[in-house]
C-alpha cells in the first residue's frame, strides 16, 4: 500500500508547490480540527472520558517521531496509560507496520530514569531541581547577554518545529540553529544538487521498479523507514518479480535480504557507480537524451571495468553481470545511502550513483527516483529567518565561540554522536538541555529542561521523503505528559518571551495552527467534526489526522480534480528552467584511493545502525537492548564483526576481546566472527556506550564514535564524516565471564546450517 | 469448530524483528538483563532464526521466526504433571500460569525449544509497569510460558463477535506479531475455515511444517520457495 | 482359666537341644502344648522342637492387597482421564500404557502395605493387640533372648505343675524364674 | 549337636554385641562432619527458595541440570541395597548375612535424598503438591500420563517398600537393643521401634513369610523404578534420549552404581567397626564378582546405546552423539569409560584385585563415572536441541553444588547416625547364620562364616537385568 498514487499507469501530472497547496486548500478545515483543543482539555474532557470505562481500552492516533519516517501509529490506551503501539493500517508510511524502535517508544515514555523536573547544577555540581520559570529566566538572560554568542542545536525530525526554533534564534538574535540529523540527509540533499539540480532528498519507489541496484542503502537496517522499505521490498520481490542488488561493504540486513550482495571495497561506491555507467554507455541500451544528461554531468570518461573491479575489490564478472541486467531492465532503479555517503567523498560518491538513474531513464518514471518535496511548513513557521546549519556546524562553532557562550541542546545527543566535543563542550559556557533523560549531553548540561515525548506531545511532522508527497501529519497527545515535562516548541515560545522577544504564539500548538491557516487560507474556527463521523470512529481520538485522508476529503469534496500522481521528478529535469541547471561535478573516479598507513596491518572499520539502537536512542530501552541483532544475534552489547579469515590469521574467536585502535583512541569490545564480512574490514554497531542515559544504557557496550576523527567531514556537506576509518585491530584475551558478548543464538559458532525437516502442512489436526 | 492457525512466508521475512518487540509489548514478557541473557535466559516467545549458507562472498542468509508451533499433537502436553499446559478445544497449547510448578519437562520435550521460563520473579521498574497489558497476566518465577497466539485477543475477538451477534470472521483476529509486521509475512486464523487467509496461504506449494517428520502436526505453516536443506556432515 | 492356674515358669538356654529336651520332658508330663512359648533370637527350624508349626496366611493377605492396590490405582489413573477427559499430545482419553504403570505400581504397593500389615498383626504386634494369656508380653528374661539365649515361657500351670516343669529345666537353664 | 560346637557361635555372638555397644567417637566425628554438611545443603536450598531457581545455572535449553542428575544418580545409589539384598535373600546366598542391613539403609537413605531432588528442582516447590492425587479445590487431578506422575509412584512405592523391608528384619534387632539397654530414654526408643518383638515362633514365622514376600516383590519395584526413572528421558522427543534401550540400560547402571557404594559402605565399615570376622574377604571376592559382571554389562549397553545412535545416521541423534564422542563432552565421556569400564574390568578380574581396598577404590571411581554418565545423558541431549539456532551449554552455579555436596553430607550424617543408633549387621540373620553353620556338615563356624556362598550365589546381576 502506498500514498498518494492512486491510479497507476496514468499520466504522470506534475503540480507546482503552489497548486498543490490550493489543492489542498479545500480541506484545511479537517486539519485544523486536529488543531482545535489543547491537549490537556483533550484528556481531561468529559466528553471523551465518557467513552472510556475503567478498564476498558482506547486507541487513540497519532505520530511515532522515533525517526523522521512519520509512520502514523495507533495507540492502544486503559485508564489513561499507554499500553500498546500499532501502526495505522491506512498508514501513509507504514500502512499497518511498526518498526521494533517504533513499538519501544512506550518504554522512552515509561522509562523509570526520565527527566521530570527542570535542574540546574548547583554549587556542588550536582544538578537540583528548580522552578520551571526560575529556569527559563536564568536561560533567557544567559541568552540575552550575548545573544551572538548563543548556539542552538535541534534534534528533533519534526520539520515545523525547526521552524520554530530558526524563528527562535532569528528573534532573540543569535545564530541560526544547528539542525542535529542524519549525516544521510545532508548528504543527499548535497548529490541531489549535484546530480539533479534540486537540493531535495530523492524518494525512491522501489515497490514498482523491477532491478533495484542499492548502493549502500541499508533501507531494510534504519534508514528514513524500515517499514515502508521493508513493505516496498516485499512488493518488488513478490513472486520473484523484481530483484535487489546491493552493493555495500558491510553484510547488513538489506544485503542479507538481497538476491545479490556486491561487497565493495568501502569507500569505493562512487568509483563502482561511474564503473557501471562506463558498461552501460558502452552497452548501446542508453537512449541519446540519457547520454547526454548524464554526459553534462560527466564529461569524463568513466573508468573501465578493470579499473573497477581493482578499486571496488570484487569480481569484474559480477560487476559486467550487473549492468547487464542493468541494461536489461524494465524499470532499474539505482538508490543510494548509508554507508555510501559517510566517508569524505561521500557527496561525490552519491552524485555519481543517483547519476545512474538518468542514464536508466529513471528519474520521474514509475518504479524510479522523484524529488522528496517537503511540505515547506518548516519555512512557515520560521519566517524569514535563516536556514538551519548542518551537524558539523557546531564543532565549528564551539571550537570558535569562546568561553561565555550559551549552548542550548533539544532533544540531540551530540557528545555521544561526535568524538572530541568534549572539550569544546568544557569550553562553552552555560550548556542547557531540553532533553528527556540525563543522556551523555544532558549530564553534562548546566541546566536541564524536562521536555515531553512523542506520546506525550501535540505533533506536527513533515516525514522524510517516502513517497515523494510532501505531507505533514498532525497528532494530539496520547498521554499526560510525566512529571512538570513540556513540548520543547513551548519552551522555546517561553524562552522568546522571557528574553523580550515574544513571538506572535502562546504555544506550538497555535504556531502550527496559524501556519496552517496561513497556508490552506481557512479560519481555525471552521469545524466539520460532526460531517464526517465516519473517518473518526468514535474511539479514537479527533485530531490525528494524515494527508492521505486529507486527500481523501478533499478528493469526495471533489476539490481534487484529476490528480495522477502527486510526486514528480526534480524540478531542474521536469521543468528545464531551474535556478541552477546541473553542470560537471567532482568524478568520484578522479578521486584518490584512500591509502593504508604502512607498517601496520590496518582494517577499514565501518560504523553501522544496527536496526534495533539506531544512532543511539534504542539504546534506554530493556527490550531493544534484549533484542538480538538480527544477523550478529549479540543483545545488550556492542560487537565488531570480523572476516572468518581474517579471525584465522589474527587468532581470534568469537566472544574474544580485542583492541580497535584509532588514530586518536581504541576500544575493546569482543568480536563475533561471521561468515559474511568481507575480509580486511570490521563492522562496529554505533549506538553503544553511553556515558549515562538511563540504567539499561549507561556504560552498556562501547561507543565506536570515540575512534571517529572529529575533523573528517563530507566533502561539500557540512556533516561529519564516519565512514572508511583505518583502525588496527589485536587480540587481547579470553573473555572474563562478565565480558563474554550475550550471543542469542548460541548454537551458530556450532551450527552454520539449517537443520529444518520438511513435510507438508496437514492442517494441524490433533 | 475452529483451529487456529499461523502462516509466515519466508520469503517476505526480512529478520527486523519489530514482531518480537510487538510480542514482548502486548504479552508483558520480561526483560531479563544483560547477566540472564548471557546464561541463556532471555525470554522471546518468539525469536528470528539466522542461518548463512555458503561461504564469503556467495552468503546466502536465511531467517526463520519461531514461535510456539500450537501442536495439533504437542510433545509438551502429557508430559506435564499438572495439566499446567493442555490442549484447548480451539487447537491452542494452553497454558495455566496457575497450576505450573515448574518442572520444565515441557521444555525438554518441545522439538523447538520454544518454550521459556521465569527463572525470576519478573521486575518492570516503576512507571515501566505502566505499560503493561492488563489482559494478560504477568507470569510469577519459576512458571513456564510461551506464545499464547495472542489468545486474549482472540477472545476480545470473540467478545466482539459476540456483541454484534455474529460468527468471528477472518481477519477479527490479529496477533500482536502479525499486526506490526512491515512486510505482512504473516497470516493468522482458522485453518479450518478454508477461505480464511492463513487456510489459503497454508494451500500453497510452498508451505511446509517445520520438523514435520515427527507429526506433531503444527498450527504454524511456513512457506518458502527456496528448500531449508538439511546440513551436510 | 482360674487363679489357680496362672502360673508362670520361665526359663533361659543356651542351647535348643536343652530347649528340645524340657519341652519333650514337659509334655511328656502332661503339659499342653498351647501352654508352651519358646523364644528364640533367631528363627528356628520347623523341626527343631515338637511343637505345633505357627501358621500364617501372610501370602493370602499380600495377594489381597497387590488386587486391591491394582484396583485402586487403575481407578485412579483411569477415573482421573475420564473425569477430566484433555486429549493431551494426541493421546488417547484414556491412555493404555500409562494407566499400566500406574497400575503396577499401585498392584505393588498394595501387596508390600498388606504383607507388612499381616505380619505386624500376627505377630502382634501392632499397638492394641496383645496376644491373649500373656503371649507376647515382656518378660525379665528377654534380656537372655537379646544375648543369644532361648527362652522358654510355660503359662497357665497350676502351682504343683510349675514346681514339676521348674524341676525339668533346673539342670539345663541358665536362669529360671 | 555338641556344645563344642556351638561355643564359637557363642563367642561370635558376643563380639558382635560388644561391637554394637563400643563407643564409637569415629562416627561421633563423621556425623559432626557431615552435619555441617546437612547445613550447607539447607543453606542453599533455602537461598534458592527464596531467591527463585534462576540462582542455579539452568537455561533455555538446558532446563535440567545437576538436581535431575543428581536425582537419577541417588536413586540408582539406592539400587545398592533393597535390589541386592532382596537378589541375595531370594537365592538364599548365605554370604549376604553381613550385608543386607547396610545395604537396605544405603537404599532407604540414597532414596529419601534422591526424591528430594526433583522437589529441589522445582520451579515453584511451594505447591508440588498439586502432583499428589487427592481430592482439592482446584478441581484437577496430576496428569497420568506424565512420567513424572509415574515417577512420583514408583519412588513412592519404592521408598515405602525399602523402608519397610529395612524395618521388617530391624524389629528383632530393635528388640535386642531394647533388652540389653539400661532402662531409660534408650530403652524407650527401642521399645517404640521392636513393637513388643519377643521372638515367638509365631513372630518368627510371620516374619519370615513377610521377608520373603517382599524380597520377591521389592526386586519388580526396583527394576520398575529405574526403568521410570530412565523414561522420564525416553518417553520424549529429545535426540540423544529417546531410545529403548533406556530402561534396562538405568537399570543396569543403577545396580552398577548400588554395587560400587556398597563396596565402599562395607569397607568402610569393616575398618571403621572392625568387622573383619563378618565382613570377609570371601564376602568382597563374591562382590567383586558381581561388580565386575555388571561392569561389562554396562559397557555392553552404552556400546550398543552409542552404536545404534551412530549407525542410524539421523541428523539430530548424530549431532548429541558428536558433541558426546568428540565435541565438548569428550573428555568427561572417555573419563567415564576409563572409570566405569576399563579400571574395573582390569582390577577386578584378578582375586587380589577383589579384595577390600581395590574393590572400595574401584567403587570410587564408577562412582563418579557414573555420576558423569547421568551429566553426560541429561546435559548434552538438552544443549543440543534439533534447532541448532538454540544450541546452549550449562554451567552449574555455587548453589546447585552445595546442594550437591551437602546432600551427600546429608547421606552420611542419616547413615552415621543409623550405624550409632542401630545395629549395621543384623544380629538376628548372623545367629541365623551360624545356627544354620552349626547344624550343617560343613562343620564349624570358625572355619568360614558362609561355606556355602558361592555355590548359592548365581550372577543376581543377570537376573536384574
Amino acid at each position: 500500500m502506498s500514498g498518494g498514487d492512486g491510479k497507476r499507469g496514468e499520466p504522470r501530472v506534475t503540480i507546482g508547490r503552489r497548486d498543490f497547496f490550493k489543492v489542498y486548500a479545500a480541506a484545511g478545515v479537517a486539519v485544523l480540527e486536529g488543531c482545535r483543543r489543547r491537549d490537556q482539555e483533550l484528556i481531561e474532557s468529559p466528553a471523551r472520558r465518557s467513552t472510556a470505562l475503567p478498564g476498558a481500552s482506547v486507541w487513540r492516533r497519532s505520530i511515532c517521531e522515533q525517526c523522521g519516517a512519520g509512520c502514523e501509529i495507533e495507540v492502544r490506551t486503559v485508564d489513561r496509560l499507554a499500553k500498546k503501539i500499532e501502526g495505522l493500517p491506512s498508514g501513509f508510511v507504514n500502512a499497518g507496520g511498526v518498526c521494533a524502535l517504533g513499538h519501544s517508544a512506550l518504554q522512552e515514555l515509561y522509562h523509570p530514569d526520565r527527566v521530570t523536573e527542570p535542574m540546574r547544577r548547583g554549587a556542588s555540581g550536582e544538578l537540583e531541581p528548580i522552578p520551571w520559570e526560575e529556569a527559563l529566566e536564568t536561560v533567557a538572560a544567559a541568552i540575552a547577554e550575548a545573544p551572538e554568542r548563543a548556539t542552538l542545536v535541534s534534534g528533533s525530525p519534526s520539520g515545523p518545529l525547526l521552524g520554530l526554533w530558526r524563528r527562535f534564534a532569528a528573534a532573540v538574535g543569535a545564530s541560526p540553529p544547528i539542525h542535529w540529523q542524519p549525516t544521510d540527509a545532508v548528504v543527499e540533499r548535497a548529490a541531489a544538487r549535484l546530480a539533479f539540480g534540486e537540493s531535495t532528498r530523492p524518494a525512491y519507489d522501489l515497490a514498482r521498479a523491477d532491478y533495484v541496484v542499492s548502493v549502500g542503502v541499508p533501507f531494510l537496517d534504519r534508514w528514513r523507514s524500515p517499514v515502508h522499505f521493508g513493505a516496498a521490498w516485499a512488493e518488488l520481490t513478490a513472486d520473484r518479480r523484481g530483484k535487489l542488488v546491493q552493493v555495500e561493504a558491510r553484510h547488513s540486513l538489506t544485503a542479507a535480504n538481497a538476491d545479490d550482495w556486491l561487497p565493495v571495497r568501502p569507500g569505493s561506491e562512487g568509483f563502482f557507480a561511474r564503473g557501471v555507467a562506463g558498461l552501460l554507455l558502452g552497452s548501446g541500451a542508453v537512449g541519446e537524451e540519457e547520454r547526454a544528461a548524464y554526459e553534462a554531468l560527466y564529461p569524463e570518461a568513466p573508468p573501465d571495468l578493470a579499473a573497477t573491479a581493482e578499486r571496488c575489490g570484487i569480481d569484474a564478472g559480477r560487476i559486467e553481470h550487473l549492468a547487464a541486467e542493468l541494461a536489461r531492465a524494465r524499470r532499474p532503479l539505482v538508490m543510494v545511502g548509508g554507508s555510501a555517503l559517510d566517508g569524505e567523498n561521500g557527496v561525490a560518491a552519491s552524485a555519481a550513483a543517483l547519476a545512474l538513474n538518468l542514464l536508466l531513464g529513471a528519474v520521474g518514471r514509475e518504479g524510479g527516483v522523484f524529488a522528496g518535496v517537503d511540505f515547506g511548513f518548516e519555512n512557515r513557521l520560521a519566517g524569514e529567518a535563516a536556514a538551519a546549519l548542518p551537524p558539523a556546524a557546531l564543532s565549528d562553532r564551539l571550537a570558535g565561540e569562546g568561553e561565555s557562550g550559551v549552548l542550548v541542546v533539544s532533544e540531540a545527543d551530540p557528545l555521544h554522536g561526535v568524538p572530541g566535543l568534549e572539550a569544546a563542550f568544557d569550553g562553552a559556557g552555560t550548556v542547557v538541555a531540553l532533553s528527556a533523560f540525563f543522556d551523555d549531553t544532558t549530564s553534562r548540561a548546566d541546566l536541564v529542561l524536562p521536555v515531553q515525548t512523542d506520546l506525550e506531545r501535540f505533533q506536527a511532522v513533515e516525514p522524510d521523503p517516502v513517497h515523494g508527497v510532501p505531507a505533514l501529519l498532525i497528532a494530539s497527545p496520547v498521554v499526560a505528559p510525566r512529571g512538570e515535562a513540556r513540548h520543547p516548541g513551548d519552551v522555546a515560545l517561553a524562552l522568546a518571551a522571557a528574553a523580550g522577544s515574544a513571538l506572535p504564539w502562546p504555544g506550538f500548538q497555535e504556531a502550527v495552527e496559524s501556519a496552517l491557516s496561513d497556508a490552506f487560507g481557512v479560519t481555525r474556527a471552521a469545524d466539520d467534526d460532526a460531517s464526517d463521523p465516519a473517518a473518526l470512529p468514535a474511539p479514537l481520538i479527533a485530531g490525528a489526522l494524515n494527508a492521505r485522508q486529507f486527500v481523501r476529503r478533499t478528493t469526495d469534496a471533489g476539490g481534487l480534480v484529476g490528480t495522477g500522481e502527486m510526486r514528480r521528478a526534480p524540478a531542474a529535469l521536469a521543468s528545464g528552467d531551474a535556478d541552477e541547471a546541473p553542470g560537471p561535478i567532482p568524478d568520484p573516479a578522479s578521486l584518490p584511493a584512500p591509502s593504508a598507513p604502512a607498517g601496520v596491518e590496518s582494517f577499514a572499520m565501518i560504523p553501522f545502525e544496527s536496526p534495533k539502537l539506531g544512532d543511539g536512542r534504542g539504546a534506554n530501552r530493556p527490550w531493544l537492548q534484549e533484542l538480538p541483532d538480527p544477523l550478529s544475534t549479540v543483545m545488550w552489547g556492542s560487537w565488531v564483526e570480523m572476516a572468518s579469515t581474517d579471525a584465522d590469521r589474527l587468532g581470534i574467536h568469537t566472544g574474544d576481546i580485542v583492541r580497535l585502535t584509532g588514530t586518536a583512541a581504541e576500544i575493546e569490545l569482543p568480536a563475533i566472527v561471521l561468515p559474511t564480512v568481507r575480509p580486511g574490514s570490521v563492522g562496529v554497531p554505533v549506538g553503544g556506550g553511553h556515558a549515562d542515559y538511563g540504567r539499561y544504557a549507561r556504560g552498556r557496550g562501547v561507543n565506536v564514535n570515540a575512534l571517529l576523527d572529529p575533523d573528517r567531514r563530507v566533502a561539500g556537506a557540512g556533516a561529519f564524516a564516519r565512514g572508511d576509518v583505518r583502525v588496527r585491530v589485536e587480540r587481547l584475551r579470553r573473555p572474563r565471564r562478565a565480558e563474554r558478548p550475550v550471543i542469542y543464538g548460541r548454537g551458530l559458532r556450532q551450527a552454520e546450517e539449517i537443520p529444518v525437516g520438511w513435510a507438508p502442512h496437514d492442517g494441524g489436526k490433533a | 469448530m475452529t483451529r487456529w492457525g499461523m502462516a509466515i512466508d519466508l520469503d517476505r521475512c526480512t529478520g527486523c524483528e519489530a514482531c518480537v518487540v510487538a510480542c514482548a509489548a502486548e504479552n508483558n514478557i520480561q526483560t531479563v538483563g544483560e547477566e540472564q541473557a548471557r546464561e541463556g535466559r532471555a525470554m522471546h516467545w518468539l525469536r528470528i532464526e539466522r542461518y548463512y549458507e555458503g561461504e564469503f562472498p556467495n552468503v546466502r542468509t536465511r531467517f526463520m521466526p519461531v514461535l510456539c508451533q500450537q501442536c495439533g499433537a504437542a510433545p509438551c502436553e502429557p508430559v506435564c504433571p499438572v495439566y499446567a499446559t493442555y490442549h484447548n478445544p480451539e487447537g491452542l497449547n494452553a497454558m495455566v500460569y496457575s497450576r505450573c510448578i515448574g518442572t520444565r519437562f515441557c521444555a525438554n520435550n518441545c522439538p523447538y525449544t520454544v518454550r521459556v521460563f521465569n527463572w525470576f520473579d519478573a521486575e518492570f521498574p516503576a512507571p515501566l509497569d505502566s505499560q503493561l497489558n492488563p489482559d494478560v497476566s504477568v507470569r510469577p518465577g519459576g512458571v513456564m510460558e510461551k506464545c499464547t497466539f495472542c489468545v486474549q485477543r482472540i477472545q476480545a475477538g470473540k467478545d466482539e463477535a459476540a456483541q454484534e451477534d455474529r460468527e468471528v470472521m477472518d481477519g477479527d483476529v490479529k496477533t500482536a506479531c502479525q499486526q506490526s509486521c512491515p512486510t505482512k509475512a504473516i497470516a493468522f486464523g482458522d485453518l479450518e475455515d478454508p477461505d480464511s487467509e492463513v487456510s489459503r496461504w497454508a494451500e500453497s506449494p510452498r508451505a511446509f511444517s517445520l520438523l514435520g517428520d515427527l507429526d506433531t502436526r503444527p498450527g504454524v505453516v511456513y512457506l518458502s520457495g527456496t528448500e531449508w536443506r538439511e546440513p551436510a556432515e | 482359666m482360674t487363679a489357680a492356674e496362672r502360673h508362670l515358669v520361665e526359663a533361659a538356654f543356651e542351647q535348643v537341644a536343652d530347649v528340645r529336651a524340657v519341652v519333650e520332658a514337659a509334655l511328656e508330663s502332661g503339659v499342653s502344648a498351647s501352654q508352651i512359648e519358646v523364644r528364640s533370637p533367631a528363627p528356628l527350624e520347623e523341626d527343631e522342637l515338637p511343637l505345633p508349626k505357627p501358621k500364617s496366611r501372610v501370602l493370602l493377605f499380600a495377594l489381597a492387597g497387590a488386587v486391591f492396590g491394582g484396583l485402586t490405582a487403575f481407578g485412579l489413573a483411569a477415573g482421573t482421564a475420564l473425569a477430566y477427559p484433555l486429549p493431551t499430545g494426541g493421546m488417547s482419553i484414556v491412555a493404555g500404557p500409562p494407566v499400566g504403570v500406574v497400575t503396577y505400581e499401585g498392584t505393588a504397593l498394595g501387596l508390600i502395605l498388606m504383607t507388612v500389615l499381616r505380619v505386624l498383626w500376627e505377630g502382634g504386634l501392632l499397638p492394641g493387640r496383645a496376644i491373649r494369656s500373656g503371649r507376647g508380653r515382656a518378660s525379665t528374661f528377654d534380656h537372655h533372648v537379646a544375648d543369644g539365649r532361648l527362652l522358654l515361657r510355660v503359662h497357665g500351670l497350676t502351682e504343683s505343675r510349675a514346681g514339676q516343669v521348674r524341676q525339668l529345666c533346673r539342670p539345663r537353664a541358665v536362669a529360671l524364674g | 549337636m555338641t556344645s563344642e560346637a556351638q561355643r564359637p557361635a557363642r563367642e561370635l555372638d558376643g563380639e558382635l554385641l560388644g561391637r554394637l555397644d563400643r563407643r564409637r567417637p569415629g562416627l561421633f566425628v563423621g556425623s559432626l562432619a557431615s552435619g555441617a554438611l546437612v547445613l550447607v545443603f539447607l543453606y542453599c536450598w533455602g537461598y534458592q527458595i527464596a531467591n527463585g531457581i534462576g540462582v542455579t545455572g539452568i537455561n533455555r535449553p538446558v532446563f535440567w541440570g545437576f538436581y535431575i542428575i543428581n536425582f537419577v544418580f541417588w536413586i540408582g545409589i539406592s539400587h545398592a541395597g533393597t535390589l541386592i539384598s532382596a537378589i541375595l535373600r531370594v537365592t538364599k546366598a548365605e554370604w549376604r548375612r553381613p550385608v543386607t542391613r547396610s545395604a537396605e539403609a544405603i537404599t532407604l537413605f540414597a532414596l529419601a535424598i534422591g526424591g528430594l531432588f526433583p522437589l529441589i528442582h522445582l520451579g515453584r516447590v511451594t505447591i508440588f503438591y498439586y502432583m499428589i492425587p487427592y481430592p482439592n479445590s482446584r478441581m484437577l487431578w496430576p496428569n497420568f500420563r506424565s512420567p513424572l506422575v509415574w515417577d512420583i509412584a514408583a519412588i513412592t512405592t519404592y521408598i515405602i517398600g525399602s523402608a519397610l523391608y529395612l524395618f521388617l528384619p530391624l524389629i528383632p534387632d530393635a528388640a535386642v537393643m531394647r533388652d540389653r539397654a539400661a532402662a531409660g530414654l534408650k530403652k524407650r526408643f527401642y521399645a517404640v521401634l521392636a513393637l513388643g518383638w519377643r521372638g515367638t515362633a509365631q513372630q518368627w514365622h510371620s516374619l519370615e513369610w513377610g521377608i520373603r514376600i517382599l524380597a520377591v516383590a521389592i526386586i519388580p519395584v526396583a527394576v520398575s523404578v529405574h526403568t521410570i526413572v530412565s523414561w522420564d528421558f525416553a518417553m520424549t522427543q529429545t535426540p540423544g534420549w529417546k531410545s529403548t534401550i533406556f530402561g534396562p540400560y538405568f537399570v543396569v547402571g543403577a545396580i552398577f552404581s548400588g554395587i560400587a557404594v556398597l563396596m565402599i559402605a562395607m569397607a568402610l565399615l569393616r575398618r571403621g567397626l572392625a568387622l573383619e570376622r563378618f565382613l570377609t574377604d570371601r564376602v568382597f571376592n563374591n562382590l567383586g564378582l558381581l561388580f565386575v559382571t555388571m561392569s561389562l554389562v554396562w559397557g555392553y549397553f552404552t556400546f550398543a546405546e552409542h552404536l545404534t545412535v551412530w549407525y542410524s545416521g539421523d541428523l539430530f541423534e548424530k549431532n548429541v552423539h558428536h558433541v558426546l564422542l568428540h565435541g565438548d563432552f569428550a573428555v568427561p565421556f572417555w573419563t567415564m569409560v576409563v572409570v566405569n569400564l576399563v579400571i574395573p574390568v582390569a582390577v577386578l578380574s584378578f582375586p587380589r584385585g577383589r579384595r577390600p581396598l581395590p574393590t572400595a577404590l574401584v567403587g570410587c571411581g564408577v562412582l563418579v563415572g557414573m555420576w558423569l554418565e547421568r551429566f553426560l545423558i541429561v546435559v548434552p541431549a538438552l544443549s543440543t536441541p534439533r534447532l541448532a539456532y538454540s544450541i546452549g551449554d550449562y554451567m552449574p552455579s555455587w548453589v546447585e553444588l552445595g546442594i550437591m555436596v551437602g546432600a551427600v553430607g546429608v547421606f552420611a550424617c542419616l547413615y552415621f547416625t543409623f550405624t550409632q543408633l542401630l545395629p549395621i549387621v543384623s544380629v538376628w540373620e548372623m545367629r541365623e547364620g551360624w545356627r544354620h553353620a552349626g547344624s550343617g556338615e560343613a562343620g564349624g563356624a570358625e572355619s568360614d562364616d558362609a561355606p556355602t556362598a558361592v555355590a548359592t550365589a548365581p550372577a543376581p546381576g543377570g537376573g536384574a537385568a
